[in-house]
């Protein structure tokens, strides 16, 4: 069993049981631990991926924790490991280690509207929050799905994205930065969905991920609307190379962003974001 | 286990010393074991064969200091899939950048009975200057640990672990006593690229600069100390004039003193 | 048709038209109709004169630029609730940009033509109209430049050192 | 756990040495190297840097003699423990291919019993805060259990020391094993603080001593207060002004005790059949270090340098409860151009409302 | 088939970077017969003028990659004879053991990966290592050996850190150079094995009359220091090197040609240091040049590779002995005082003789500097021999000839990639 404090270091094997490509860059693969375990987890939280010879990356998880036996991520090829990673086959083998990181703290909205906040390829890390929330659907009030994308052709998860929209008990909108004419949908900044969509921001929780300057604006919008800087979580990105506190290279301000984050509640980081290269 | 499909090498010299290229048989250990992974294409040094374009990967060495040179490393680059420039040469052009600073009809004076044979750009500068280069490896020469690092990380996909940090880490890193700190020996360490292993801090000598500047290279206040460590102008102009003269930061810094 | 007495309800809940004053208020409910665009109309065409503009009520409009040769680009949808148009304001009165309807739109619209004409005369009421209008595209402007920011873009470049820098 | 201290001369305290030597640990202990004291393996009391002191000052390091013979008239070595304790370099796994996946080979072997021979109060702070650090790191764990601490208390404080301040020293009084004092005439007092200390000095049969204690004047002095809020001062003008002389070299962080940045390098065989993993030093003055998909985070000077005073000074009191400054000033003495901790922390305190 | 053709090697790869060969046969002779050099100038001379002469050691051994330790030692030498200090004997042994290392490597990779193909019509010796695996192995672990000591001396075997003007920045630790005794001793074994090797060759029967030139010393092989001698007599010291020798400047290289005054065919190299120094060699060395059929002077310029090989015989014994010897010196180089000067300096490179002359202003800056490399002497006599090779080729065909030719270059090891190959070969037949 290699929980995050046997030995840090050594990533456990996985096999990839089934892959899916999602976007011309990006894919999903479905894991399963070669030791035949468990691997629980909470929304939110990542692992670091390990493709043999090549590197280690921190990749959220994005799947149902719900479904114990299946670990799933969500991969964007935007470097060496992360391209080496896409390009691992049904059967390969990559290293996990994890979960690491703090949730999503869905519990936190029981009672009050959720709203989640997705930007490009943020929403795989908010994808099992989104699966909770509707597994616990009785315990919320609406449940809101704002969703930016840079094109059409970029929406993540598309086909299911469309399922939610179709639901009576989610309210799901989606936007692009960029689209042409046969393009029915919503065109321009997911923020401006903030302004519109339906829910009390005065018994609000909201769930944002994506770009940091996208959540800087997307946090402020929904302010503007009147959710309370308590009621507004952001998942936060920086170098990591042991996702456990003990490399240092996350260090923002004071906190480990891979132990004390990668989530965080906006009013306690609001004036970290807008300090130049902190 | 399937075996890869051998990339096809290609080495090129362009106006050097041969070091760098030699730092390639120079790997004694591993040579063979490279030529079992890579298909030497093309490479003077090392064979009379001669194998035509297109490269997967191609080394090269040299600085461009004729016209004639502009106009084969644009070939070379049209027929390279990765080109790495390696030594202090290719990436800063070299110890004959020297004559960037001077005039170049003087120079020829100097050393030709008839100038009118001679046949030169009036710089030398590195292959960067001219096509889009993949990755730099600095050093005069490479260092050739380096060197195989990046042939394996080009061959297993990966990105070579090589630091644009400065020298002073990999001396701290190595146990290596600070010259400067503890003898009062100007050193450029510290705005230096690691990577030769703390050769010269390592043997009570100052770091002269043979990988070239770091990736923010404070100049202006290493020029400072050094000069506070009763060094004149024109002494910190000439550690700055050495063999990566021709890299900006050290170019920039060396032309304030003098 | 729905007459423009019965338009003075629904301007007045609109956030944009909050504390108007009086005179005003009766200005725009005469200026003001009630409009309908099936899917496929334009409620404006780049560089036809441009002497209206819409409170959208219903329906969606994409705000776009036709390209020869090529689908239009959509630079911007617009719907419930948003005021759409404001090259009546500015010189030479033309509109910049085609505005179709992606839906069915119902929307309210404005002679703005009219309207010019008496904020010319009327400074206080000039300033009335633009203090409502300037806002609006200050935000839809900072709206436009984090569309630029092109956020979910793959980064461009590396460390390949190009030449001749 | 104190049975009293003893008194050993200078084949006393070779006593000592031998006598771990003979229970299999490695000895490490101040040495003369390349113009500085250095921590190396030394085989008994000759191979003390008798003699030797210094003179330390921002960027500069010097031996001088002392006419006193003195076994531990220096300040400090160089580097610290941090050497041994958190290595410039640890294979963490090696791994090879095999038929449908990867073998993974853990690397950490079992670290050979040690004796880390004149730690100073500042440093036996230092190891404290690093086992904290890597508290879920059992390769850390297992090397600072194989070692035993022999302390060494201060008779005299460098130029650049204020241990005082950060409230770490000069007085050992704890985290040792045994602890010495060095008298004149190459004399020492010792004092078990453990078990396997007191086991080890009463195998000595030395004569009992009374206890003492020195308490040398700091060289330095730390505003602790405004060091605590460097985290307030984020656009504060002074970054801009170090940044100036910062070389961003990194040679402070490598120095510093506490300082336990690592990066991973990935290794492989030519053929790619076998892999392994490496975590090096690393240091958040490097512009790698804050890289992100698409560029680095801290790409200037004054943003690298404030990362890692206020870590450093502020930070670590909400991460660890407690300083990551030990007040040592290795980072004031090995910075090439003498950049002053605490001199950067007074120039802030002095723009503070209200002084 | 014309008696009458124009022969352009239009790039041959060369030492000191790249050269072209242009013959034009006319009735069965050689009617005209280029050498030339084209590398791009790099203007060492030039930019050395202003420099301090504690730098020019290090600046000049960036002319070769191959053998930097000519240019460091020659250098060093002209400053402490411009200077006239004098180094200890411990550090004038280290030197030599230093460069002892750099002609291991230099020979070693000559030898096997860049002539011995040659002689077995392969392109290159990892085809060799196709034929014969272990025998290159062999050869990269005698090439290393020069390497390492070179490493453990200098720092680093292409362009050594460790030299200085006086000595050596910090000399190496005892246990250090001890422990490189084992592999010595092997290398001596593979050395001898190495001449009985090519001494199995076969050999173009061609003898030039060559005028020799070479450093000699009578208490051993001169490699780092010595006075000059010649076949014709002359014996003189190293600052009159330039009353004999001289450059010219020709239009179709960019290497000056050196030629001897006296119009001599000057040769320094293998060759030269065997036949002037014979009695220099040990008798383990005599013995294996006399058991692979070597005289007492050797003109045949192909079988410098022989010689080659016991030269490393001589100098792997040279190693070990000076290992054994080796005492940590007390400084690790003597100061100088600054003064005004004029000094020179010469080394046998592996390749020859490597002659530098220095002017120094009273603040030690260079005032003026003359280096005069092997290769730039040697280009008249490879003119020569070429000569001779085209016309015992002349029935050959064009590849044949070629192939012939750069073997006749490679001969003097100018410099490795110069000793490579030709690039290409145009023949006119006229």
């Amino acid at each position: 069993m290699s929980g995050p404090c046997s030995d840090p270091m050594q990533p456990r094997p996985f096999r990839i049981t089934k892959v899916r490509k999602e976007l011309s860059d990006t894919v999903t693969m479905d894991l399963e631990p070669v030791d035949g375990g468990a691997f629980a987890y909470l929304p939110g939280q990542f692992n670091m991926l390990y493709v043999f010879g090549t590197g280690e990356v921190p990749i959220s998880i994005s799947g149902d924790p719900a479904e114990g036996s299946r670990l799933v991520h969500t991969i964007r090829a935007v470097g060496a490991v992360s391209g080496a990673l896409c390009s691992v086959k049904k059967g390969g083998v990559v290293g996990v280690r994890g979960p690491y990181g703090m949730p999503w703290p869905v519990e936190v909205g029981h009672g009050h509207d959720l709203v989640f906040v997705a930007g490009g390829v943020g929403l795989a890390p908010l994808r099992p929050a989104i699966y909770q929330a509707m597994h616990d659907r009785a315990k919320f009030g609406r449940v809101v799905v704002l969703y930016g994308a840079r094109t059409p052709d970029d929406i993540l998860f598309r086909k299911e994205v469309e399922q939610w929209r179709s639901r009576f008990d989610l309210e799901v909108a989606v936007t692009v930065d960029r689209a042409v004419g046969d393009w029915n949908g919503n065109v321009g900044v997911v923020t401006k969905l903030i302004e519109r969509a339906g829910f009390d921001p005065t018994s609000t929780v909201s769930f944002v991920c994506g770009p940091e300057v996208m959540m800087r604006f997307a946090a402020q919008s929904l302010q503007k609307r009147g959710v309370p800087a308590e009621g507004i979580y952001l998942s936060m990105e920086r170098n990591m190379k042991c996702g456990c506190g003990l490399c240092g290279h996350c260090q923002w301000g004071p906190h480990f962003v891979c132990k004390d984050g990668p989530v965080f509640r906006y009013d306690r980081i609001a004036s970290m974001l807008t300090v130049r290269e902190l | 286990m399937a075996h890869r499909k051998k990339p096809k090498l290609a080495v090129w010299k362009f106006s050097s010393c041969d070091g760098c290229q030699l730092s390639l048989l120079d790997c004694e250990d591993d040579l063979l074991a490279v030529a079992d992974e890579v298909h030497i294409s093309y490479f003077l040094e090392a064979t009379r064969k001669i194998e035509k374009g297109p490269y997967d990967v191609s080394l090269v060495e040299g600085s461009v200091t004729t016209p004639h040179d502009i106009k084969r490393i644009k070939d070379v680059r049209k027929n390279s899939k990765i080109l790495v420039s390696i030594g202090a040469c290719a990436t800063a052009g070299g110890i004959q950048a020297l004559k960037n600073f001077a005039k170049v009809k003087d120079y020829i004076a100097c050393v030709y009975a008839h100038p009118e044979y001679i046949d030169t750009l009036t710089t030398s500068t590195p292959i960067s200057d001219h096509v889009t280069v993949d990755f730099e490896l600095r050093g005069c020469p490479i260092d050739r640990g380096q060197l195989l690092e990046v042939l394996n990380a080009t061959l297993n996909g990966r990105k070579p672990n090589i630091p644009n940090h400065s020298q002073c880490v990999e001396c701290k890193r190595n146990g290596v006593v600070c010259r400067m700190v503890a003898a009062g020996t100007p050193c450029l360490g510290p705005v230096t690229q690691a990577g030769c292993g703390s050769l010269c801090p390592g043997r009570d000598r100052g770091c002269f600069g043979c990988f070239g500047p770091m990736e923010t290279p404070n100049t202006a206040s290493l020029a400072k100390h050094i000069g506070e460590l009763g060094k004149d102008g024109r002494d910190v102009q000439r550690l700055f004039r050495n063999f990566n003269s021709g890299a900006e930061a050290f170019r920039k810094e060396s032309e304030s003193h003098g | 048709m729905v007459h423009s007495h019965d338009l003075g309800p629904v301007i007045d809940q609109h956030p944009f038209f909050q504390g108007i004053g009086q005179t005003l208020h009766d200005l725009l409910v005469g200026c003001a109709a009630n409009v309908r665009f099936e899917a496929g109309d334009y409620l404006a065409r780049e560089g036809q004169a441009a002497d209206t503009f819409y409170l959208i009520r219903t329906g969606q409009v994409a705000v776009e630029v036709d390209v020869p040769g090529k689908k239009p680009i959509i630079l911007e949808t617009m719907s419930e609730g948003e005021v759409l148009g404001w090259s009546w304001m500015s010189p030479p009165y033309h509109s910049t940009l085609d505005a179709r309807a992606v839906t069915l739109v119902r929307a309210i619209s404005f002679d703005g033509k009219c309207l010019r004409a008496k904020m010319e005369a009327d400074p206080k009421l000039g300033y009335e109209v633009m203090r409502r209008f300037v806002p609006m595209m200050a935000h839809r402007l900072s709206l436009a430049r984090m569309q630029l920011l092109d956020l979910y873009a793959p980064s461009v470049g590396g460390k390949k050192r190009k030449a001749g820098k | 756990m104190t049975e009293g201290a003893v008194q050993l001369d200078e084949a006393g305290l070779d006593g000592l040495i031998q006598a771990l030597r003979r229970k299999g640990r490695r000895v490490i202990g101040p040495k003369w190297a390349d113009d500085a004291i250095v921590n190396d393996e030394i085989s008994g009391v000759a191979d003390l840097p008798a003699g030797w002191g210094d003179e330390l000052e921002g960027g500069r390091y010097r031996l001088v003699r002392r006419d006193d013979g003195a076994l531990f008239g220096y300040t400090l070595t160089a580097q610290g423990w941090k050497r041994v304790l958190h290595p410039p370099a640890v294979t963490l796994f090696s791994a090879a291919k095999t038929a449908d996946g990867y073998a993974l080979t853990p690397a950490a072997a079992e670290p050979a019993p040690m004796a880390f021979l004149g730690v100073r109060a500042c440093e036996i702070a230092a190891i404290a805060a690093q086992v904290q650090v890597f508290e879920t790191d059992p390769g850390h764990q297992a090397r600072r259990n194989a070692a035993l601490i022999i302390a060494v208390e201060c008779g005299r404080a460098g130029a650049t020391c204020f241990c005082a301040s950060m409230g770490t020293g000069p007085a050992v009084t704890g985290g040792y094993d045994i602890k010495l004092v060095e008298l004149e005439g190459r004399r020492f007092i010792a004092q078990a603080g453990s078990a396997a200390g007191a086991e080890i000095l009463a195998e000595l049969n030395a004569p009992a001593a009374a206890a003492v204690s020195q308490n040398p004047a700091m060289g330095r002095l730390m505003a602790a207060e405004t060091a605590r809020s460097l985290s307030e001062f984020a656009e504060h003008p002074r970054w801009d002004e170090v940044a100036k002389r910062c070389l961003a070299c990194g040679n402070c962080t490598m120095v510093c005790p506490t300082c336990f940045c690592t990066t991973v390098e990935d290794q492989t065989s030519l053929t790619g059949d076998t892999a392994s993993r490496v975590r090096r030093w690393d240091s958040c003055f490097s512009v790698e270090f804050s890289y992100i998909h698409g560029g680095a985070v801290r790409t200037q000077g004054r943003s690298r340098y404030r990362q890692w005073i206020t870590h450093k000074l502020s930070s670590w009191h909400t991460q660890f409860g407690r300083s990551g400054c030990t007040g040592c000033g290795r980072c004031i003495v090995w910075c090439p151009v003498g950049i002053d901790i605490t001199e950067e922390v007074r120039a802030i305190d002095a723009t503070r409302e209200g002084r | 088939m014309a008696d009458s053709r124009t022969i352009k090697v239009e790039a041959l790869a060369r030492v000191e970077g790249e050269g072209s060969l242009t013959v034009k046969v006319r009735d069965g002779k050689v009617k005209e017969l280029h050498f030339g050099i084209f590398e791009p100038p790099r203007f060492f001379e030039a930019f050395l003028r202003g420099r301090d002469y504690t730098e020019v050691p290090d600046i000049t051994a960036r002319i070769c990659g191959i053998c930097p330790v000519a240019y460091l030692l020659g250098a060093s030498q002209a400053m402490e004879d411009a200077l006239g200090i004098t180094v200890s004997k411990p550090i004038r042994d280290l030197r030599r053991l230093l460069y002892c290392g750099e002609w291991i490597e230099s020979h070693a990779l000559h030898v096997y990966m860049l002539h011995a193909p040659d002689f077995l019509g392969l392109a290159d010796a990892l085809e060799l290592a196709k034929v014969d695996r272990t025998l290159v192995e062999k050869a990269l672990r005698l090439k290393k050996i020069g390497n390492e000591i070179l490493e453990v001396i200098g720092g680093r075997s292409i362009h050594p850190i460790n030299l200085r003007v006086g000595g050596f920045y910090k000399t190496p630790p005892k246990a250090k150079i001890k422990a490189l005794r084992d592999e010595l001793k092997w290398a001596i074994d593979t050395s001898l094995a190495t001449v009985k090797l090519v001494g199995g060759f076969s050999f173009p029967d061609i003898e030039q009359d060559y005028a020799f030139m070479a450093l000699r010393r009578e208490d051993e092989y001169a490699i780092h220091e010595g006075r000059l001698v010649t076949s014709r007599g002359l014996d003189m010291p190293v600052a009159n090197f330039l009353d004999h020798i001289d450059e010219e400047h020709v239009e179709w290289s960019n290497a000056l040609h050196g030629f001897a005054k006296d119009g001599s065919p000057h040769h320094v190299g293998p060759l030269a240091r065997y036949s002037l120094n014979y009695d220099k060699l040990s008798d383990l060395a005599q013995g294996a040049a006399r058991e692979a059929g070597l005289g007492r002077v050797e003109r045949n310029p192909f079988k410098s590779i022989v010689v080659r090989a016991v030269e490393l015989v001589q100098v792997c014994q040279d190693a070990l002995a000076l290992i054994e010897g080796y005492e940590e010196p007390d400084q690790p180089y003597v100061k100088a005082e600054v003064r005004a000067g004029i000094g020179h300096g010469c080394t046998e490179a592996p390749r020859g003789i490597c002659y530098h002359r220095y002017r120094i202003n009273d603040d030690g800056s260079v005032a003026e500097a003359r280096i005069i490399p092997p290769t730039a002497q040697n280009q008249k006599v490879i003119e020569l021999d070429l000569h001779k090779v085209v016309e015992a080729n002349l029935d050959q065909s064009d590849e044949t000839m070629k192939w012939r030719c750069e073997q006749a270059i490679r001969n003097y090891d100018p410099c490795i990639s110069c000793a490579t190959h030709f690039l290409k070969l145009t023949v006119d037949r006229g």
